[in-house]
C-alpha cells in the first residue's frame, strides 16, 4: 500500500502543537500528529519520550495543557476516561486495562453490555467472544476469569476487545511486548484486514523490525518533542533508531563470551518437576549467558519460579554450588545469591504507589541498616547510583512509580533485582518494553555481569534477543525441556523447530 | 500445535469450571454440617417449626445482607444498616401513629410505599457522601450511623416508638407471621428479594458494572461506566433492601426504640463474608449472602436449644463456629 | 410428670444484668432440687430481636411455662403474646410493655422504675433542699426514662435544680467520662444521681481525680455489693443506695413454679419496692457472693 | 538537558513536599479548627485541666489505634481489640487478686508483664488464624471478637472483676492519675507509644515491609519478603498496644466488666482512618492516628460542654462532625 497521494486525504484525527504538563513537569512541548485514514501509523522514541501520554490524549485519556485536537478537520475536546469510544476512537492501553474478577467475555463487552429486554444476552455475547478470539487464533476460554490468564493471553483479550469495536481509528501501545512471533503475525493480519476497511492505526513499538514490516508512516519522539514524521519505505531500522536516540547506535549485541568447559557449576537442576513442568535438568556455569526460549506458555517462567522458591516444587533438586537449595524458601536463594526478576511487573515486580527509592530498596533494605535503623541518606545514595548505571530518566523524582513511562519502570525493577548482588541471575523478559537505545545498554549490562563471573539466565520470547546473548539456550515446549542448543546451532528456524515440537533432544 | 494447544485449552476449561463451582457450594456445605451438629445435639431442631422459625427470624439479616452485596461487590461497606433499621421503621409506625389516613388499609399501604422511599433516601444519602464527598465508605457510613441512631433516639424521645392502633396492628400481623401456601411470608419475601437481586447481578447490565466498579475502578472509568452512579445506586438498593427488612420488623415487634438493630451491620456483613463475597469487591455471590445469614442465625439456634453450653459462654462459642465453618469452606476450596 | 420452665433474661452486659443471671441460675438450681420432675431452662439474650428468638426457641423445646425479664418490653409483646397465645403461663418480670394486661402474661412481679428515681429525688429534696443535681442517665429506653419521669416528678416544685443531663449508657467507662465533663462545665456540682452503681464507680473516680470538694455526694442505684458494702461502711459520698435488686427475677420464678404445681393461685401483678438502702439496713442488701 | 533536569527537580521537590506536608497536616488542621470551635462553645473548654482531661482519656483508644495502623497498613483489620482489652485487663486483675506473690511492688510488676505476654499471644492468635487459616481478616477477628467477650463474660460470671487489694491500688494508681514534670501519665505514655511505633514504621526494615505488604502481597512476595510473618507479627504488634492500654486501664477504674471496651474496636479504626490511613492498606500514618483519636475524644467533649444540644441528639452531632471534619479535610487535600 502507498501512499503517494498524502496530501489529498484529509486526515481523521490530528493534534496541532499538543503540550502536556503534570504539575509543574512538562512531558510534551508543542507535538504535532496527524492520521490518514486506513494508515497504520508508528510512534516510536525513547523511554519517557512522551509517546503513551501522547496516544492517551488523541484518545480522550488525558486532555491536552495547551494546543488543539481535530476530527476530520474540526476542533473537538474528546471526552474523557475512554468515552471517545463512541467517537470510534479506542485505546489499547499500554499497561492492561482489565478487571481480574471479570470474565473474558465480561472484558470484551465491558461497557456496552448486550442487552435483550435489559436482560444481558449472555449466549450472543459468549459466542461474539468466541468469534473473535477465534479470528485472532487465540485458544483463550472465553469463560475464564481475567485473573486466570497469562500476560500474553491478556494482552490479546485487550487486542479483541479493540478490534471488536466499530473503531475509525485504534491506538496501540506496545501491544507486542508480551506476544510471540506466531501471535504478532495473527495481530499484524488482522490489523492489515481492518486498514483495508479504511480503519487507522497508530502503534507504539520499540521492535523497529514491525515498524518496518507493518506501518505506512512514522513519527518519532525525543524527550516530548516532535523530531520527525515520514513515509516508512524511506527509512530504515538504523535511521529510525538513529532519530530516536539522538546519536549513532554501535552494534546491538557486545561480543559472546563462552565460560571455560572447566569453570564451576554454579547452579545447577535436577528433575525438577511441577504441575506443569515435567523432570527438568540443566546446569549453570560460572560467567555464562544460558537463555530459556520457548512458545508462550511454554512453562519458563514457572520453572524458574520453582528454582527461586516463589512456587512449590513436586519433585526434582536445586543445587547452588553444589549445595541444595530448600524449596518454597525464596530468600535462602537471595541469601546465597540467587536473584529472579519478573516478568510481570505491574502485578508483581513494583509498587505502584512508592516512590522509586521505596521500590529500589525493597528487596535489599539490609544494606541501609545502621545501628538497627534505615539510613536514608544511604538509600538515596543507593538511588543515585541505579539511575546512573540503568539510565533511568524521569522528570520528577518523587513521581510515583505507577506514573512512570514504562521503560523507566522496567529498568527500575532490573536495579532493584540487581540491588540484592546476586552471583546467579534469572531474569524473565529482561527488555520487554525498552527502547532500542537502552536494550543495547541493558545487553552490555548482562554481557557485563558474565564478564566479571556471574551468571545469567535470560528467559525471553524475543528470539534475536536470546540468538544475540546467550552462550548456550535451552528450549521448553509444554512444560518439557526438550532441547539445549549450543554453537551454530543458535538459531531462529533450529529454535522453533524444537519449540514446535518438530524436533527434540534426548535427553 | 494448533491442535495441541486446543487440547490443553479444554482442560483449563475444565479445571476452572470446577474451581468456581466449588467456591460458591463451600457455604452451603457449611450450612449442611451445621443442621447435622444441630440435629445431634437437640432431636427438635430438625423439626420442620425450628426451621422453618430459624428461617423466618433470618429474614431482616438475609435481606439487608442481600442489599449489602450489592454495596460490598462494587468495593463500599455500609456501617449504618442497624441504625437505618431504627430510624426508617420509627418513621414508619410515627406516621401510622399520626392517623392522617383515616382507612386503615390505605393507610397501611402508604406507610409501606413512605418506608421504601425513606430507605432509599437513606441509601442515597449514604451513597452522595461517600462518592461526591469522596470520604472513605467506612467513615461515611460511621457517620451516618450516628446520624440515624441519634434521630431515632430524638424521636422516642429515649423511649420506645409503638404502634397505637391495634386495628392497625392486626392488620398488618400476617405480614410477618403469615404464611402463604404453608411457606411462611419472611421466607417467601427472602426468596423474592434474593431472586430479584441475583436476577439484577447476574443478568443485567448494572450487575457487571457493580462487578467491574468493585474489581477496578480505573478499568471500569475508562470502559465508560459511570463510576460514582453506579455506586450509589448500590447504597441505594442496600437502603431499598433495609426498607423491605423494616416492612417485615415493624409487623413482628410492632415498636422500635433507639436498641433496634444494634449491631446489625456487622451480622450483615459476616452473612456476606461467609457467604463468600470478598470483602475487597468484585465478586458477588447472592444466594451465598442468604446462606451465611442463615447460617449465622443457626449457629445461634443450636445455641440455645443445646443446653449444656454455660450462657457465658455463648459469644466464645459463637465466634468459634464461625472461624470453624470458614475453616471447613477454606479446605474445602483448597482440595478443589 | 416433668415439667418445663423457660427463663428469658437479658444477656449479662453490665452490673445489673450479671445480677439478673447470676440470681436466675441459683433460683433454677434451688427450684430443680425442690421439684424432682421440673427442668428449668435459662437462656440469655443481648437485644430484643434475639430474645425474640430465644422465645421462639424455648417453645421448640416445649416449655409449660415461661418467665421472661424483657430487654425492651414494647418490642417483644408480639413476641410473647404468641407464647401466652398457646396457654403457657407468662410471667413477665421488671419491664413492662405499655399495654400490660391479661392479654399478654399471667403474673407480673414488677421492679419499681419510676420509684427508684423518686427515691432518690426524695432523698435530695428533704437532704440537700437547694442542690444543684447533675444526671447521668443510662440507654435511650423506656426504663431508663420511667426512672427519669420519677425523679422528675420527686423534686418537681422543689428549689433542687438539675443542671444537665446525658447518657452514661451504663458503663463505668463513659460515665467517667461524662462526670470529667460535667466537672470542667460545672464549678459547682452538690449532688450527682447516676441511677446504676456501675456508673458511680466511674463518677466517684472522676470527682477523685478532679480533688474537687463541693460534690456532697452520689447516689446510685440497683444494690450492687459494692456500693452496699459502701453504704455499710459509712462512705461520705455514698450515703444510700437504692434498691432495685436483680433477685427479683428469682422471685418471679419461684411464684412461677408455684403457679404451675398449683401451689398457690398467682396471678396480677407483684410490685417490690425501690427500698432506701442505709447504713442502717444494709447489711441485709449485702451478697458478697453474688457477681454484682 | 541535564542542567535543565535538575533546575526541574528542585522545583518538583518543592512542590511534592508540599504535597505530602499537606495530607499529613490535615487531620491537624481539623484538630485545630475543632479545638476553636470547642473554645467558642465554652469557655472551660480552652482551660488546661479539660484539654489534659481530654488528651489523658484518649489514651486508651490512641494507643490501641496506633498498634491498629500496623495492621491496617499491612492490609489486615482487627475487630477484636476491643473485646481484647476486656479480656486482658480480666486476666489482669484475676492474677492479681491471687495474691500468688506476697511483695505487692513485686506483684504488679509480674501483673504487668503477664499483661503484655497475654496481649502479646492474644495478637499472636489473630494473627495466626487471619494468616495460616487464610481467614478474612474481617471475620477472623469478628470470631476472636466473640471469643475474647465471651471468655471475659464467663470469667466474671457477667459481673465486674474488681482489684481487690487496696494496696496495689494505690501503689499501682499512680500509672494513670500520676504525672511526670507536670505531664499526665498516660498523655506521656502516648508519645512513647507513638514515637516508637513512627520510628518502626518509617525508619527500620519492618516498617517497610508493612507498607509494602499492604500495598501488594505480590509485589512483597516477589521481592522476598516473608508475608505472613509481616503480617502476624503486625497482629502481635496490635496485641501489644492493647496490653499496654490496658495497662494504663486497670489503674483508673480498678475493675472490669463485660461491658469494658465494647465498641473501642470501631473507635480505633476511625481514628486510624481520620489520621489519614486508608483502609486498602499500604500508607501509614502514626501521628495521624493519635490526632484521629484525639479529635473523637474532643467531639464527645465539646458536645458535653456545650448548652444547647440535646442529651438524645448528641449521637447524630458526632456523626455529622466526623462527616464534616472528614469533608474538611479532603478539601484541604484537594486544594494542594
Ligand atoms: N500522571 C502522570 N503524572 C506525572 N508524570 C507522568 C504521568 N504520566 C506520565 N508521566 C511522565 O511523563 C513522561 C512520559 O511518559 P510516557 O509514558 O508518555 O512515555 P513513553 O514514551 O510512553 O515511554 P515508554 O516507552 O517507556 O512507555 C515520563 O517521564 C513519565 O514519568
Ligand atoms: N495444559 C495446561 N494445563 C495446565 N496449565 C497449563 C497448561 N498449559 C499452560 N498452563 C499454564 O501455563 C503456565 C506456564 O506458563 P509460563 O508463564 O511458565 O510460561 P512461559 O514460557 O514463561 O510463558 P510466558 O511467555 O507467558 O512467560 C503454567 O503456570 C500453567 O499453569
Ligand atoms: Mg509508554
Ligand atoms: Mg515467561
Amino acid at each position: 500500500m502507498t501512499r503517494d497521494g498524502e496530501e489529498a486525504l484529509a486526515p481523521v484525527l490530528s493534534a496541532e502543537r499538543v503540550s502536556k504538563s503534570f504539575g509543574e513537569v512538562q512531558v510534551l512541548f508543542s507535538v504535532d500528529f496527524d492520521m490518514l485514514p486506513g494508515e497504520i501509523h508508528a510512534l516510536v522514541g525513547e523511554n519517557g519520550a512522551g509517546k503513551s501520554t501522547l496516544v492517551k490524549i488523541l484518545s480522550g485519556f488525558e486532555s491536552p495543557t495547551s494546543g488543539r485536537l481535530l476530527l476530520d478537520g474540526e476542533p473537538v475536546s474528546l471526552p474523557a476516561n475512554g468515552a471517545a469510544e463512541a467517537l470510534g476512537i479506542i485505546l489499547i492501553h499500554q499497561e492492561f486495562n482489565l478487571a481480574e474478577h471479570l470474565t473474558v467475555t465480561e472484558s470484551l463487552f465491558l461497557g456496552r453490555e448486550v442487552t435483550r429486554f435489559g436482560v444481558l444476552d449472555r449466549r450472543f455475547m459468549r459466542a461474539e467472544t468466541r468469534r473473535i478470539l477465534d479470528m485472532l487464533g487465540s485458544h483463550v476460554d472465553e469463560d475464564a476469569l481475567i485473573s486466570s490468564l497469562a500476560v500474553a493471553d491478556k494482552q490479546m483479550v485487550e487486542i479483541a476487545k479493540a478490534i471488536s469495536r466499530d473503531a475509525r481509528v485504534i491506538f496501540m501501545d506496545e501491544p507486542t511486548a508480551v506476544l510471540s512471533r506466531e501471535e504478532t503475525e495473527i495481530l499484524f493480519d488482522q490489523v492489515r484486514k481492518l486498514r483495508a476497511k479504511g480503519t487507522s492505526f497508530v502503534f507504539v513499538t520499540h521492535k523497529l523490525n514491525e515498524v518496518m514490516e507493518l506501518t505506512d508512516r512514522v513519527t518519532v519522539l525525543r524527550d516530548g518533542q516532535w523530531i520527525k514524521t515520514a513515509p516508512t519505505r524511506l527509512l530504515d531500522s538504523d535511521a529510525i533508531a538513529q532519530l530516536m536516540v539522538g546519536r549513532e547506535l554501535s552494534s546491538l549485541y557486545p561480543a559472546k563470551h563462552e565460560p571455560d568447559v572447566d569453570e564451576e557449576i554454579v547452579l545447577s537442576v535436577r528433575g525438577l518437576s511441577t504441575g506443569y513442568v515435567k523432570d527438568v535438568s540443566f546446569d549453570l556455569r560460572k560467567g555464562e549467558v544460558l537463555g530459556f526460549s520457548g512458545l508462550i506458555g511454554s512453562g519458563r517462567t514457572e520453572i524458574m519460579e520453582a528454582i527461586t522458591g516463589l512456587r512449590s516444587r513436586l519433585s526434582g533438586e536445586v543445587l547452588v554450588h553444589g549445595t541444595p537449595l530448600a524449596a518454597d524458601d525464596f530468600m535462602e536463594g537471595v541469601r546465597r545469591g540467587l536473584a529472579y526478576m519478573t516478568k510481570d511487573r505491574k502485578g508483581r515486580g513494583l509498587l505502584l504507589e512508592e516512590g522509586m527509592t521505596a521500590n529500589l530498596t525493597l528487596q535489599s533494605l539490609g544494606r541501609h541498616v545502621r545501628y538497627g535503623y534505615l539510613d536514608p541518606a544511604s538509600e538515596r545514595e543507593a538511588m543515585a547510583r541505579a539511575k546512573r548505571r540503568f539510565d533511568i530518566r524521569v522528570r520528577d523524582d518523587r513521581v510515583r512509580v505507577g506514573r512512570m513511562s514504562g521503560g523507566n519502570q522496567q529498568k527500575l525493577m532490573l536495579a532493584k533485582v540487581m540491588e540484592t548482588g546476586p552471583k546467579i541471575i534469572i531474569i524473565d523478559e529482561p527488555t520487554r518494553g525498552i527502547d532500542v537505545g537502552t536494550k543495547q545498554q541493558i545487553y552490555h549490562f548482562i554481557a557485563a555481569l558474565a564478564r566479571e563471573g556471574c551468571s545469567v539466565i535470560v528467559v525471553s520470547s524475543e528470539m534475536p534477543e536470546v540468538i544475540g546473548l546467550c552462550t548456550r539456550v535451552a528450549v521448553m515446549r509444554e512444560g518439557h525441556l526438550v532441547g539445549m542448543l549450543e554453537g551454530d546451532d543458535i538459531n531462529e528456524q533450529t529454535i522453533m523447530r524444537y519449540a514446535a515440537g518438530l524436533r527434540r533432544q534426548a535427553s | 500445535m494448533s491442535i495441541n494447544s486446543g487440547g490443553e485449552a479444554t482442560t483449563i476449561r475444565r479445571r476452572s469450571w470446577r474451581d468456581v463451582d466449588l467456591r460458591a457450594v463451600a457455604p452451603f456445605a457449611a450450612l449442611a454440617l451445621l443442621i447435622i451438629i444441630g440435629a445431634l445435639v437437640n432431636p427438635n431442631f430438625i423439626s420442620i417449626t425450628n426451621l422453618a422459625n430459624v428461617a423466618t427470624r433470618s429474614a431482616f439479616i438475609a435481606i439487608i445482607a442481600v442489599g449489602a452485596t450489592f454495596v460490598i461487590s462494587s468495593g463500599d461497606l455500609d456501617l449504618s444498616v442497624g441504625s437505618m433499621v431504627a430510624f426508617v421503621a420509627s418513621l414508619m409506625i410515627l406516621f401510622m401513629n399520626s392517623g392522617v389516613i383515616a382507612d386503615p388499609g390505605l393507610m397501611l399501604a402508604a406507610a409501606m410505599v413512605l418506608t421504601v422511599v425513606i430507605g432509599s433516601l437513606c441509601g442515597l444519602a449514604n451513597g452522595l457522601i461517600t462518592t461526591v464527598g469522596r470520604i472513605e465508605p467506612f467513615i461515611a457510613t460511621l457517620g451516618t450511623m450516628g446520624i440515624y441512631r441519634g434521630l431515632t433516639t430524638w424521636l422516642s424521645q429515649g423511649g420506645a416508638i409503638t404502634l397505637r392502633s391495634s386495628e392497625l396492628q392486626s392488620l398488618y400481623r400476617p405480614a410477618y407471621f403469615g404464611s402463604v401456601l404453608g411457606l411462611p411470608v419472611p421466607i417467601l419475601v427472602i426468596l423474592i428479594v434474593t431472586a430479584i437481586a441475583a436476577f439484577i447481578l447476574y443478568r443485567t447490565r448494572y450487575g457487571r458494572h457493580v462487578t467491574a466498579v468493585g474489581s477496578s475502578r480505573d478499568v471500569a472509568r475508562y470502559s465508560g461506566i459511570a463510576v460514582n452512579r453506579v455506586r450509589t445506586i448500590a447504597f441505594i438498593i442496600q437502603g431499598l433492601c433495609v426498607a423491605i427488612a423494616v416492612l417485615l420488623y415493624v409487623p413482628r415487634l410492632g415498636s422500635t426504640s433507639a436498641t433496634t438493630g444494634i449491631l446489625w451491620e456487622l451480622q450483615a456483613i459476616t452473612a456476606v463474608v461467609v457467604g463468600g463475597t470478598a470483602l475487597k469487591g468484585g465478586a458477588g455471590r447472592v444466594w451465598g449472602t442468604i446462606c451465611g445469614a442463615f447460617i449465622l442465625e443457626l449457629v445461634g439456634n443450636i445455641m440455645l436449644l443445646s443446653n449444656f453450653i454455660s450462657e457465658y459462654l455463648i459469644g466464645a462459642i459463637q465466634g468459634s463456629i464461625i472461624i470453624i465453618a470458614m475453616l471447613v469452606q477454606r479446605s474445602l476450596t483448597r482440595k478443589a | 410428670d416433668t415439667k418445663t420452665i423457660g427463663v428469658s433474661i437479658p444477656a449479662a452486659d453490665h452490673g445489673w444484668t450479671s445480677g439478673v443471671v447470676y440470681h436466675a441460675n441459683r433460683v433454677a438450681q434451688l427450684l430443680m432440687k425442690e421439684h424432682p420432675g421440673l427442668k428449668v431452662i435459662v437462656k440469655t439474650s443481648p437485644d430484643p430481636a434475639t430474645q425474640a428468638n430465644a422465645l421462639q426457641d424455648l417453645e421448640t423445646q416445649g416449655i409449660d411455662a415461661l418467665v421472661i425479664l424483657p430487654t425492651d418490653p414494647d418490642p417483644l409483646v408480639n413476641a410473647i403474646k404468641e407464647v401466652k397465645g398457646k396457654g403457657k403461663f407468662v410471667s413477665i418480670v421488671d419491664r413492662a410493655p405499655s399495654s400490660n394486661d391479661n392479654s399478654v402474661r399471667d403474673l407480673y412481679v414488677a421492679g419499681n422504675n419510676p420509684a427508684l428515681g423518686q427515691v432518690a429525688g426524695e432523698y435530695i429534696k428533704k437532704n440537700s433542699p437547694e442542690a444543684q443535681v447533675v444526671v447521668i442517665r443510662g440507654l435511650p429506653i423506656p426504663i431508663d426514662q420511667q426512672r427519669q419521669d420519677g425523679f422528675d416528678k420527686a423534686i418537681a416544685g422543689s428549689k433542687v435544680k438539675v443542671l444537665d443531663r446525658q447518657f452514661g449508657n451504663w458503663n463505668r467507662d463513659d460515665a467517667f467520662k461524662v462526670m470529667q465533663d460535667f466537672l470542667t462545665k460545672y464549678p459547682k456540682i452538690d449532688v450527682v444521681w447516676c441511677q446504676d452503681d456501675d456508673m458511680a464507680v466511674g463518677v466517684l473516680q472522676a470527682i477523685e481525680q478532679a480533688k474537687r470538694t463541693d460534690i456532697k455526694y452520689v447516689i446510685g442505684g440497683a444494690g450492687s455489693k459494692d456500693m452496699i458494702k459502701k453504704v455499710m461502711d459509712g462512705d461520705k459520698m455514698i450515703p444510700v443506695d437504692v434498691l432495685y435488686p436483680p433477685s427479683m427475677v428469682g422471685t418471679a420464678m419461684e411464684l412461677t413454679a408455684a403457679a404451675i404445681y398449683d401451689q398457690i393461685p398467682v396471678h396480677g401483678t407483684y410490685t417490690l419496692d425501690a427500698t432506701l438502702v442505709t447504713k442502717d439496713n444494709a447489711k441485709g442488701y449485702y451478697f458478697p457472693d453474688s457477681p454484682f
